[in-house]
C-alpha cells in the first residue's frame, strides 16, 4: 500500500482508487479469459465482451452501496462482477456449468446475482430502463434510500422503451440512474449514421427535463464522480439522472464479429485512450507504489486461474433443471 | 352474499388485497383520479391515496416495466393495460421479460405481479379495441392466465391472483362490467386453476371461458327445454393452471367436447384443449370434438357484423344440433 | 364574395381564407350532428368529437395538396372530412351503415379514404407516427414532392412509437410532417401531470435535431402558415417538422366522457377562444360581408343535413362483408 | 442447379426480386453495410445502392411502422426484424396495423410486404433469442406465415412472399442457415400454401416445419431402418395459408398423425392442425394425435439443456414408438 499523498487524498482518495483499479483489472482479466475459453471451445453460444468499457462498470459500482440495484445488458459480465458476483460463476454461466450464477439456464447474455445487487442482464435492446425504473418505485415508495442504476449501449437510445422510461421516471421522480455507455457502435452500424443529433443520451436528456451530462467513460475518476453526484441527487428526492459515457469497446459486438467496419485511425486512437493504463499512471502519479499496482494485478490474476479451473471442474447443470423455476413452487405445471 | 356488478367487484378486490397488504400498488391510466375508463377502480384513489393508487402517463412499456421492477424487489403491484389490445405495445415486457426472468435466473427473482386488462368484444369499438387476446397470453411458459365470468369470481380470482407469487395476467371482460351476481360478503379468496362445472348434463361438454360463459348457458337451456338436450357446461376459468382434471373427467362422461372461444379460430385455446383431448383420452371420445370460435378475421365495428361474428346463442346452438345431426 | 380588401390581401388570401372557414364550419357542423345522433342512439360504439380543435384541421388539410397523405387518430372525423371525404360517408360510418366510408367495418375510429389522401385513422395511441414516416419514404425513394402529415394528441408524445418515429424521420430527413394537437388531456388526465416538460412534443423537437414549434391551434392562419413553412421544407428536402398547436376540446374526451375532471375557469377561457367565432371575426375584420359568411354556414349546414338523411336511409352492411378483405383477393381463406 | 446455403438462398432471393421490381425495397438493423448478422443479406447493399438497402437505427416499430407506409403508398418492402423474439417490441405494428389495415378499411389499403426475421432455437443464445414464435403469427388473422426448411424453399417461398399482395410474416430458422441444398437456377418462385411430402409412408403421418422437417425425416429414417415402421413426412412451409387438403390426406390415408413443432406447447401450431384434424376428419383417425414440442418452458441457455428442450430426432422416435406401443 502507498503512503497516502496529499495528491491523493482529495474527494476521491486512496483506498476508493485502489478500488476502482482493482475493479478495472478483475473486469478486464476475466473478459480476456472468457476471450481465451471461447477460442478453446469451451463458452457455446454468444458473448458480448467489454473490453475498454471497464471503467465504467468500476467507478458505479465503486460508488454504489450494498442495497443498490445495477440493471445491465447482454453486455454485463463486468458489471456483474463489478458488484461483487463471484468469477467462478460469471465463468461458469458462460460455459454452461452447474457453478454458473444462472446454473446454466441463462447465459453470457443474462448475468444476475440478485444478492450482490446485480438484478439482471437484459437481452432485448431497451427493455431493462423501464424494469430499472420499477426498482425505483419501489425504493421511492418504501423510502427506503435505494438506488436504481441501468446501464445500456448508444443504440439503445433510439428505441421507445427508453423514451418512455426516461420520460416516466422523470415524472415521477425516481431514484434511478441511467447510464449510456456510447462506445459508438451498435452492432456493426455507427451510431453516428443511425442517430439525428450528436450525443445520442445527453442531447435528448432536455426532452425529459434533465441536464445533459457526459463524462469521460475511460477515466474511472470521472466516472465514480459523476456516479456520486447522480446518486446523491436520486438518494435526495431528486430524480433520476441521464449520464452519456463516451468508451469504446476493443474487441467487435460479439464473439462473431472481428469489428472490421471500424477505421483503423479510430481504433488506434482508442486503444491508446485504454483506460487500464490510464488509472495505472494515475495511481502511480498518486504516488502509489508499482509494488502495490503489481500487487493487484496479481492477485486478480490468480483469482481469475482459480475461477477458471473451478468453473471447468463444474459439470454439466442437471438434467431436471430444465423443468425447475417456471413458477415460484419451483416447477413448471401448466395444468393439474 | 350482496349483489354487485362484474365492474364493482373488480374495485372491491383490488381494496380488499390493498387492505391487507402495503406492498400491492397499483398503476395505469386514468386508474386513480378517474376511477378507470370502465369505473372499475372507482374509490380506490381516496381510500389508498396517491402513493398506491398511481395514474401514469400513456406508456404500456413504462407501466409494465414499472410493475416488474416493482414486484423483483419486493412489491405486489397491479398494473391496468387498459384494452387488451394495447397488450401489442408492450408485449416485449410481458413475455421476453416478466414470463421469462424467474426462469432464466434459475429461481432467483420472484415476480408476484398482476396485469389486469379489458378484453373482448361486444362492444362495438372495431378490430383495435375488441379482440379476445386470452390466447396471446397462454402461448407464453411462464404466465398463468385467468378469465373471469361472474363477480363473484371476479373477486375472489382476483384477490388469488395478487396473493399469487408469479405473474398472472387476469382478463377482464369488458362487456360483463355492467352484469350482475351473488358475491360473498367478508374477505373471498378463489383457488387458481379451478375450473367450475355451472350445468351438468350427459349428452354433452361445453367448455367456454369469460363472456362465453353465459351464452354457453343459455344455450345449453335452450338445449334443453327445445330439443332435451342435456348439456354440461365448464367454466374454464383459468387458462394456465389449466384444471385438466374437470375438462378430461366431463368430458369423458358425455363422450362429446364443444369449445367456445372469443378469440379468432388459429391457435385459440380451443384448440389447446381439442388437442389435449384428442391425445390422452382419445378413445373416450366419441364424436369430432367441435370449436366453436370467432372466423379468422379482425372484428368488424358495426352492430350488426360484430353480433354475427362473435360466437352468439343462436350458433352455439346451431353448430351442437347440426353436429348431433 | 367580398371584394377583397388590401388587408385580406396578404400571403394567405381571401379564397384560401373562406376555405380556412368553411372546412371549419363542415367539421363542427358535422360532428355537432354526429353528437346528436349518438343521444339518438343511432351511433353504436365510441366516438371522439374534435369539437374546438377545427382550426387545426382546416389549416393542415387547407395547406396540402392532392397526393398528400394525412394519417390521423381515432378523434380523426375532422382531419377526414377536411381532405374531401364525404359527409353521407363519415356519417355513415359511425352509424355503421352501407354507405359509410368503410362499409361498417371499421367504425369511428378508423376512418380512411384513399382516394382523397386520408390514409386511416389509427387507434392505438402512438402506432401511425412510424407508418406515416413509411409514407414519407415512398415520396423520398419515389422522388415524387409528396408529403405525409401525421396528426396526434399531447398524450402521445410520452409513448415509445413517438420517440423511433422521430428519430429516425430525423435521421433520414424525410418529408413527414408530425403535428402534435395539445389538447392538455389525454383522456381524463391532464398532461401536465404526467409529462416532465411543459410543452410536451416542443421540448422534445430537439433531442430530434428539429427546431421547437409552438402555434395556436385555435387559429387556422396561424396553423395554415405553420403548414404551409413544414410543407416547404419537407418538399426541399430539409426533412421533417414536429409542430405543437395549442387547443382544446370541447366535449369530453369521448361519447362517455362528460369532461368533468376540468376546472371551470379553464374550460371558460377556452370556450372563449372558439376558433370558429374568433375565424369568422377576422373574416369581418378582413372586410368579408356578413352575407358571404352566413352564405358558407348554411350551404354547411344543407349538406350536413343531406348526409345525414342519406346515412340514415341507408342499410346496415351486408353480411357478406364480414368475410370479405382479409387478403387482396377479396376473401379470408386461411385455408385450401 | 446450384449447390447453395440456407444463408445464400436468402439473399439470393431478395436479389432475384430486386432486379425484377424496382419498387422493393430493404431495410433493417446491420443489413446493408454488414450484410446482416448472420450474413444472410451479403452484397445487397453493393448491388442495389443504399436508397434501396437501409440500415436503421434500433427501432423495431419504426422499421415496420416505414414497411407498412411504404406498402401503402405503392413499395413493396421486406424489412428484418434481426430475431424473431423481437417480434415482441413491434408486435403492435404486425397486429394491429398491419394484419388488420386491409380489413378495417373495407379494402382501401393494400400492403404487399414480407417481414423476414431469424427465428428458432439450436445457437446457445438463451431464451431471449432462441424463440419459436411462429405460433404467434399464426394466431392473428391477417398475416400469411411461411416457415422454409431448405434453400431452395427459401429463395422460392421468399420471392413468392415478395410477390405476394399480402403481408407475408418470413420465418427463416436460425440453426439451418450453414445446412446446404441443391436451388433450381434462373428464377425461382414457389406458390404459398402448398404443403410438401418428403416421404410417403402407410404407418403415420407426421407435420414438421423448419429445423423440425429434416429431424422428422431423420427419425422417419431411423423408424424404418430399426423398426420397419414407414412414415410419411409433411413439410407444412406455410401456415397461413394451410395446405389443409395435403394434411387431411396424409392423415387419413395413414390414420395416425404425429406434429413436431419448436414452439412451446400451449396453443402451438400443432394443437390447430390437431383439432382440425379431430374436427373435420375424426373418423379416419386410427389413434390418439400426438404433438411432439418443446415443454412448455422458456429456453434454457447451456448446451445441453438446450438439446434436450427442442424436440430432437431421438424424443421424435421414442414419442412414435411408445405411441404405437
Ligand atoms: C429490440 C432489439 N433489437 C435488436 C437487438 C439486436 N442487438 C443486440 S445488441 C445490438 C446493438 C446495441 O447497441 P448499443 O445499445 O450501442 O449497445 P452495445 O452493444 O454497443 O453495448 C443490437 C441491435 C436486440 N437485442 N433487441
Ligand atoms: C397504446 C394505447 N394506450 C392507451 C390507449 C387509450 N387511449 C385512447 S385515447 C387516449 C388519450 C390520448 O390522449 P392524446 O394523445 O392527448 O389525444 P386526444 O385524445 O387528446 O386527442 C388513451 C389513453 C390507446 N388507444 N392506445
Ligand atoms: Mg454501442
Ligand atoms: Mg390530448
Amino acid at each position: 500500500m502507498a503512503k497516502k499523498t496529499e495528491k491523493n487524498n482529495d474527494d476521491i482518495g486512496e483506498d476508493v482508487r485502489l478500488a476502482l483499479y482493482r475493479s478495472q483489472q478483475e473486469v478486464r482479466q476475466l473478459e480476456k479469459r472468457a476471450y481465451d475459453l471461447f477460442l478453446q471451445n469451451l463458452i457455446k453460444g454468444t458473448s458480448h465482451l467489454c473490453i475498454g468499457q471497464e471503467a465504467i462498470a468500476a467507478g458505479f459500482a465503486t460508488a454504489m452501496k450494498p442495497g443498490d440495484w445495477s440493471f445491465c445488458t447482454y453486455r454485463g459480465h463486468g458489471h456483474t462482477l463489478a458488484r461483487g458476483a463471484s468469477m467462478t460463476g460469471v465463468l461458469g454461466e458462460l460455459m454452461g456449468r452447474e457453478c454458473g450464477l444462472l446454473a446454466g439456464k441463462g447465459g453470457s447474455m443474462h448475468l444476475t446475482d440478485v444478492e450482490k445487487g446485480a438484478m439482471g442482464s437484459y437481452a432485448i435492446i431497451g427493455a431493462h430502463l423501464p424494469i430499472a425504473m420499477g426498482a425505483a418505485w419501489k425504493a421511492q415508495y418504501k423510502k427506503t434510500g435505494e438506488v436504481a442504476v441501468c446501464f445500456f449501449g448508444d443504440g439503445t437510445t433510439n428505441i421507445g422503451a427508453f423514451h418512455e422510461a426516461l420520460s416516466m421516471s422523470a415524472t415521477w421522480k425516481l431514484p434511478v440512474v441511467f447510464v449510456c455507455e456510447n462506445n459508438l457502435y451498435m452492432e456493426y452500424t455507427s451510431i453516428g449514421d443511425v442517430t439525428p443529433v450528436e450525443h445520442p443520451a445527453a442531447d435528448r436528456a432536455p426532452a425529459y427535463g434533465l441536464p445533459k451530462i457526459i463524462v469521460d467513460g475511460n477515466d474511472a475518476d470521472a466516472v465514480y464522480r459523476a456516479a456520486r453526484t447522480a446518486f446523491d441527487l436520486a438518494r435526495a428526492g431528486g430524480g433520476p439522472s441521464l449520464i452519456e459515457a463516451k468508451t469504446y469497446r476493443h474487441h467487435g459486438h460479439s464473439r462473431a464479429d472481428p469489428g472490421k467496419y471500424r477505421p483503423d485511425d479510430e481504433v488506434k486512437a482508442w486503444m491508446a485512450r485504454d483506460p487500464i493504463p490510464f488509472y495505472r499512471q494515475r495511481l502511480l502519479d498518486f504516488g502509489v507504489s508499482e509494488a502495490s499496482i503489481t500487487a493487484i494485478e496479481e492477485e486478480v490474476a490468480a483469482a481469475v486461474n482459480v475461477a477458471t479451473e473451478e468453473a471447468k471442474a463444474s459439470p454439466p447443470p442437471s438434467q431436471d433443471l430444465i423443468l425447475k423455476d417456471v413458477w415460484a413452487d419451483g416447477g413448471w405445471a401448466w395444468r393439474n | 352474499m350482496a349483489e354487485l356488478t362484474y365492474r364493482d367487484a373488480v374495485a372491491a378486490g383490488i381494496a380488499q388485497e390493498m387492505e391487507r397488504d402495503e406492498d400491492v400498488v397499483f398503476l395505469g391510466e386514468d386508474i386513480a383520479a378517474a376511477g378507470g375508463v370502465f369505473k372499475a377502480t372507482v374509490g380506490l384513489l381516496d381510500k389508498f391515496g396517491p402513493e398506491r393508487v398511481r395514474d401514469t402517463p400513456i406508456a404500456e412499456q413504462a407501466i409494465l416495466g414499472a410493475a416488474m421492477g416493482a414486484a423483483m424487489t419486493g412489491l405486489r403491484p397491479i398494473a391496468e393495460i387498459m384494452f387488451s389490445d394495447f397488450f401489442a405495445v408492450c408485449w416485449d415486457i410481458v413475455v421476453n421479460e416478466i414470463a421469462k426472468t424467474r426462469y432464466m435466473t434459475n429461481g432467483q427473482i420472484n415476480l408476484p405481479l398482476v396485469i389486469r386488462t379489458a378484453n373482448g368484444g361486444g362492444l362495438r369499438f372495431g378490430a383495435q379495441h375488441s379482440q379476445s387476446i386470452e390466447n396471446w397470453a397462454m402461448m407464453i411458459p411462464g404466465l398463468k392466465v385467468v378469465a373471469p365470468s361472474s363477480p363473484a369470481d371476479v373477486k375472489g380470482l382476483l384477490a388469488a391472483a395478487i396473493r399469487d407469487p408469479d405473474p398472472v395476467i387476469f382478463f377482464e371482460h369488458k362487456a360483463l362490467y355492467p352484469t350482475k351476481g351473488e358475491v360473498p360478503d367478508g374477505e373471498h379468496v378463489e383457488e387458481l386453476g379451478k375450473a367450475k362445472i355451472l350445468r351438468d348434463g350427459d349428452d354433452l361438454t361445453i367448455a367456454a371461458l369469460a363472456a362465453m360463459v353465459p351464452r354457453a348457458v343459455e344455450a345449453a337451456e335452450r338445449l334443453k327445454d327445445e330439443h332435451g338436450i342435456e348439456c354440461t357446461v365448464v367454466d374454464i376459468r383459468s387458462l394456465v393452471p389449466l384444471d385438466t382434471q374437470t375438462l378430461f373427467r366431463e368430458v369423458s362422461k358425455t363422450g362429446r367436447l364443444f369449445t367456445v372461444e372469443e378469440n379468432p379460430r388459429l391457435c385459440g385455446w380451443g384448440a389447446e384443449l381439442s388437442s389435449l383431448v384428442s391425445e390422452e383420452i382419445f378413445w373416450e371420445l366419441d364424436a369430432p370434438i367441435v370449436r366453436i370460435t370467432t372466423p379468422h378475421i379482425p372484428l368488424p365495428a358495426a352492430d350488426q357484423l360484430e353480433d354475427l361474428t362473435i360466437p352468439s346463442v343462436d350458433r352455439i346452438t346451431d353448430t351442437i344440433l347440426k353436429s348431433l345431426g
